[in-house]
């Protein structure tokens, strides 16, 4: 695995300038936690569906309250209806949450870069999230269970705070059912009823049934979980070129304009959000950059 | 904004010049458009009649200077959703603050001519040393603008567009020339909260600081760069001694210089 | 290039440029006095340009001075850059309408009138090629500096008489203009005689040149003027030492001088906003009082601001160390890695305008000793 | 006998262990199993033991009151649990509970303890071991004590 899958993104649809917000209309509004939700959306402009590859990210207007930039969490390989999850964190994601079914939202993207699921082929894949880090990981497990047969082993380790957390709850139901795909959950803390593993999500990977010397690993959650994710990695041999994190920063425009994103020589809107962990190590450890 | 029950608001006032009310009447042009956006319940500036509360927004105006101010502000608290200070004395114990920087005895009997029957605390202190505050809005006064920000983003949900940045960002937008470096006159833009649209800078004065400190002041590089302008220690005190004296980064460069 | 015209254009005829832009239908801006500095605005006369004035500039000062003769352009660099006509400090660019459970989203981006430089030094057209890179090359482009970019007319002016905080001749922007102008002027007083050595470096401003009165240049007028830029190379006030430094850079990142000059730093954003390259901006909403109708506006923005890095939790770059240091990095080592060029052209504004005189060419030679 | 030694011999926790030194382990080893639910220590009772997971699950727990008892780490086949034999005062600091029928090797604490004692060479290659086992314990821990993926807003 040479290089990072860089930039692979559609062109906006709509109108040429990429600040131009389209709108969509709500079509579903999914509780997946306490204050974790899913919106799936339709476009209202008469474009067809949303093309997008696993790892991208939209800017989603809410009328009046503003813009923010959020994970595609839906199906790559099914774009009519375009589906994103998030936490609510600040204002525009709270005002996102009180919208309902048939509510319009603005839409700009999809933008970044995106995890390499067609370079993985052939290769096992472990796939690490930590908490809301899940949401961009969902469209690969979409994918790769679409082209089950070009992959080696595939896991997924996921890890949240407590079993409250846990989201997309039937699609997980689904994975662990499966002889093909290994899903093992962890939660940091626990009490009385939980039946489930505990302990953070790095526990999992030193028994994870995966080849290190012949796998790609993508891996999705805060940054101090991913440092310490990738060590965990490192430890059980898997290669700094075929690791890939995924970065969050402060977007507001979502094409490389503002500057707001920047992280030391790149810009996360652009060359991110997800990067190959050899290209980003060096700036990835650097405080405050 | 939903189409149900308009938002009450009242305006309050404590030790103050009730500027920053009048800002509110300033607001000519759009003043029919809070009208109809909100219930105005109470507004001592404009109307005796006061409407019993709960209330949806409180402006507070005014420091709190007297043991009864410091009981009545508590009662506003418990009967507001929201709770807005707005202005220096509110936010920061306002020009009034002086007083806390000497023994207010001393005052008290210089001003008045019986001072045994003036009941006042000793330090003149902001609305958020007393209750929770959720939104402070700067300046003296505050600028109408702001107040229509805010009331505007809390009628439709958003946050307010009020910068915690320098002057001197808004200064440069507006295409001024910074008077310090090309005219040497002393400016507190660098330390000192946008929001007034860099007004002193604009007409080639040095910025007072109405709006108090920004986020991350370094008063301590200013101060130091007055003296290279040759401004006296003395003055030094007295620049950041004005209508936010009593905010923290500024009422300890000043204390710093006075000794 | 080599065959566009070089001419020589009297101090007494140069009004005949301003008359030639303007029945082009061009918005002549240029610099003018105003409170106590040359800044740029519009204007439409000889008399509007700063005459007889020069600048004395220094860290943390600048202060306006008579020059002993009548040049146009005897001045160095105001506090303004071009960025303020090309990229708007303010600019509204989207109109959104609620229409029930609908919005409707209308463009706020305009054609716009076609501008005229006149006075464009050579490390601003070093800047102008960046924002190009910058804004007006990459997968997506700023529609607003586009607009406004394309119709642009400049005529350059070539620094003969550089300033205390300049140092293009160590960034190799200046002081020459060598390409990137319609024309470019080189202000030249020879035994009493004021006249501009006019060259050509368009089709568009040959055509210009040729409607103003002028002469052949020759050889000697030719070399004359490059004396004079020789000259003012030498007298450059300050420099950087430009010599791999992205990688030297990079390694001083947790140097504990950075430290030291946050003690300086106010973070006021003041270098920020004279920088000519700087670009960031930030998007605001806003809405009618009644809900009705909503706005996005882009507002230039700085790194030195706590917001500017904040995601949930708090900002990525808490401290004015590393604020600082981002703004600094950014110009010498990262823009570098974004954009394949520095993003510092020498103008030296950060310098003269920063209020308590943090001097960038000062911090990055400390660095470089400390390299060793 | 022969088979407990071929499963210490292959974990690779005592990987590069001198053969001699896997005898003397297989004597102080023995077969246990747990029904679901079953208590294999309790907090405050003489440690031991320790245990080499070879089927099932267990949780490390504590009981907090007025929230039950908290699970602060469940560990699950090929994983190794139990270093309170290790350390003075030899007690378990919390409970341990088979979460699933499981079944370990248990290692008898006090009868290595007595051979690391006599053995040095021994001791150190246990104490190796273990101090890698704790490490990664404390490591675990400190990133559970981080929180990550809690809402930290503070706006």
């Amino acid at each position: 695995m040479a290089t990072t899958v860089k930039n692979k993104k559609t062109a906006p649809l709509g109108t040429a300038d990429a600040m131009h917000i389209r709108p969509f209309s709500i079509r579903r509004v999914v509780k997946e936690s306490f204050d974790t939700f899913s919106l799936e959306l339709d476009p209202l402009s008469g474009e067809k569906g949303h093309k997008f590859a696993p790892g991208q990210f939209n800017m989603l207007y809410v009328y009046g309250v503003g813009e923010v930039p959020i994970s595609i969490s839906g199906d790559p390989t099914r774009h009519k209806t375009l589906t994103h999850t998030t936490r609510e964190v600040g204002t525009v994601t709270r005002a996102m949450r009180n919208l309902k079914v048939g509510d319009t939202l603005g839409v700009r993207g999809p933008f970044g870069s995106s995890w390499p699921v067609e370079d993985a082929v052939g290769n096992d894949v472990v796939i690490v999230a930590g908490g809301i880090g899940l949401a961009p990981l969902r469209p690969v497990i979409y994918y790769i269970l679409a082209h089950r047969e070009k992959y080696g082993k595939v896991v997924l380790l996921y890890g949240t705070r407590t079993p409250e957390d846990i989201l997309f709850r039937k699609d997980l139901e689904k994975w662990r059912s499966r002889f093909d795909l290994e899903t093992l959950l962890t939660v940091d803390r626990a009490t009385g009823a939980w039946k489930g593993n505990v302990g953070v999500v790095t526990t999992l990977i030193g028994r994870a049934p995966f080849d290190p010397l012949n796998c790609v690993a993508m891996v999705c959650g805060p940054e101090i979980m991913m440092r310490f994710t990738v060590l965990e990695l490192q430890k059980r041999g898997v290669e700094e070129d075929k690791t890939f994190i995924s970065m969050e920063r402060n977007m507001k425009c979502g094409i490389g304009l503002c500057g707001h994103c920047q992280l030391g020589p790149t810009f996360v809107c652009k060359e991110g959000p997800v990067y190959c962990y050899r290209d980003l190590k060096d700036v990835f450890i650097k405080r405050e950059m | 904004m939903t189409t149900t029950k308009k938002p009450k608001l009242a305006v309050w006032k404590f030790a103050s010049c009730d500027g920053c009310q009048l800002s509110l009447l300033d607001c000519e042009d759009e003043l029919l458009a809070i009208a109809e956006a909100v219930h105005i319940a109470n507004f001592p500036e404009a109307s005796r009649a006061v409407e019993k509360g709960p209330y949806d927004v409180s402006l507070v105006e005014g420091s709190i200077t007297t043991p009864h101010d410091a009981e009545r502000i508590h009662k506003i608290r418990r009967i507001s959703k929201y709770l807005i200070t707005i202005g220096a004395c509110a936010t920061a114990g306002g020009i009034q603050a002086l007083r806390n920087f000497k023994d207010v005895n001393d005052f008290i009997s210089i001003v008045y001519a019986h001072p045994e029957y003036i009941e006042t605390l000793n330090k003149s202190t902001p609305i958020a040393d007393h209750v929770f505050v959720d939104f402070e809005l700067r300046g003296c006064p505050i600028n109408k603008y702001q107040l229509l920000e805010v009331v505007n983003a809390l009628l439709n949900g958003r946050k307010p567009n009020i910068p915690p940045y320098s002057v001197c960002i808004e200064c440069k937008r507006k295409g001024n020339v910074c008077v310090m470096v090309a005219s040497g006159t002393p400016c507190l833009g660098p330390v000192t909260q946008a929001g007034c649209g860099a007004l002193c800078p604009s007409y080639n004065r040095g910025c007072f600081g109405c709006f108090g400190p920004k986020e991350t002041p370094n008063t301590v590089s200013l101060a130091a760069q007055f003296e290279k302008l040759d401004v006296t220690r003395d003055d030094i005190v007295r620049i950041f001694r004005g209508f936010n004296a009593f905010a923290e980064p500024f009422r300890k460069e000043s204390e710093a210089y006075e000794k | 290039m080599k065959n566009l015209m070089i001419a020589i254009v009297e101090r007494k005829d140069f009004q005949s440029l301003f008359d030639a832009l303007k029945k082009k239908g061009y918005q002549i801006s240029g610099p003018t006095l105003r409170d106590n500095a040359v800044i740029y605005d519009n204007i439409s006369s000889v008399e509007d340009l700063p005459v007889g004035w020069t600048d004395k500039q220094d860290a943390g000062r600048y202060r306006l001075e008579k020059s002993d003769r009548a040049s146009l352009f005897g001045y160095v660099l105001g506090p303004q850059s071009w960025k303020k006509f090309l990229y708007p400090a303010e600019h509204t660019f989207l109109n959104i309408s609620r229409n029930g459970k609908r919005f409707e989203v209308g463009s706020a981006e305009e054609e716009q009138q076609p501008q005229a430089f006149i006075g464009v030094r050579p490390c601003e057209l070093q800047a102008l090629a960046i924002y190009d890179r910058v804004l007006g090359e990459g997968e997506f482009a700023a529609t607003s500096y586009q607009l406004r970019r394309k119709k642009l007319f400049i005529t350059a002016v070539n620094c003969i008489q550089p300033g205390g905080t300049c140092f293009c001749a160590s960034m190799k922007t200046g002081p020459k203009a060598t390409g990137g102008f319609d024309l470019a002027l080189t202000e030249m007083f020879d035994s009493g005689r004021h006249y501009f050595l006019t060259e050509a470096g368009t089709k568009l401003g040959e055509e210009v040149l040729k409607q103003i009165p002028n002469r052949e240049a020759g050889e000697k007028d030719i070399l004359a003027a490059e004396e004079a830029l020789r000259k003012a190379s030498e007298k450059m006030g300050r420099r950087l030492d430009i010599k791999d430094i992205k990688e030297m850079m990079y390694r001083r990142f947790d140097d504990p001088h950075w430290e030291e000059i946050s003690q300086r730093c106010m973070t006021c954003g003041n270098c920020t906003m004279v920088c000519p390259t700087c670009f960031c901006v930030n998007v605001e909403d806003t809405t009618s009082l009644d809900g009705r109708e909503a706005q996005r506006l882009r507002k230039w923005d700085s790194c030195f601001t706590v917001d500017f890095s904040y995601i949930h939790g708090g900002s990525i770059r808490a401290t004015t160390t590393s604020r600082y240091r981002q703004w600094m990095m950014h110009k010498l080592s990262y823009w570098q890695d974004q954009f394949g060029m520095l993003g510092c052209v020498g103008c030296g504004r950060c310098i003269t305008w920063c209020p308590v005189g943090i001097d960038i060419t000062e911090e990055a030679a400390y660095f470089r000793k400390e390299d060793k | 006998m022969e088979n407990l030694e071929r499963i210490l011999k292959e974990h690779p926790f005592l990987a590069g262990l001198d053969d001699k030194y896997i005898k003397l382990l297989v004597g102080c080893a023995s077969n246990v199993a747990f029904k679901a639910g079953e208590y294999i220590f309790r907090e405050g009772e003489n440690a031991n033991q320790f245990y080499f997971i070879r089927h099932g699950k267990v949780q490390v727990e504590t009981y907090v009151p007025q929230q039950g008892p908290v699970i602060i780490r469940t560990r699950s086949e090929g994983e190794i649990f139990g270093w309170s034999w290790l350390v003075p005062p030899y007690k378990w600091h919390f409970d341990a509970r088979a979460v699933e029928v499981t079944r370990a090797l248990a290692l008898d604490g006090k009868c290595l303890r007595d051979k690391c004692e006599e053995d040095h060479n021994l001791g150190y290659e246990i104490m190796k071991r273990f101090a890698l086992i704790i490490a990664e314990r404390l490591e675990q821990t400190r990133m559970q004590l981080l929180d990550v993926y809690g809402n930290h807003s503070k706006k």
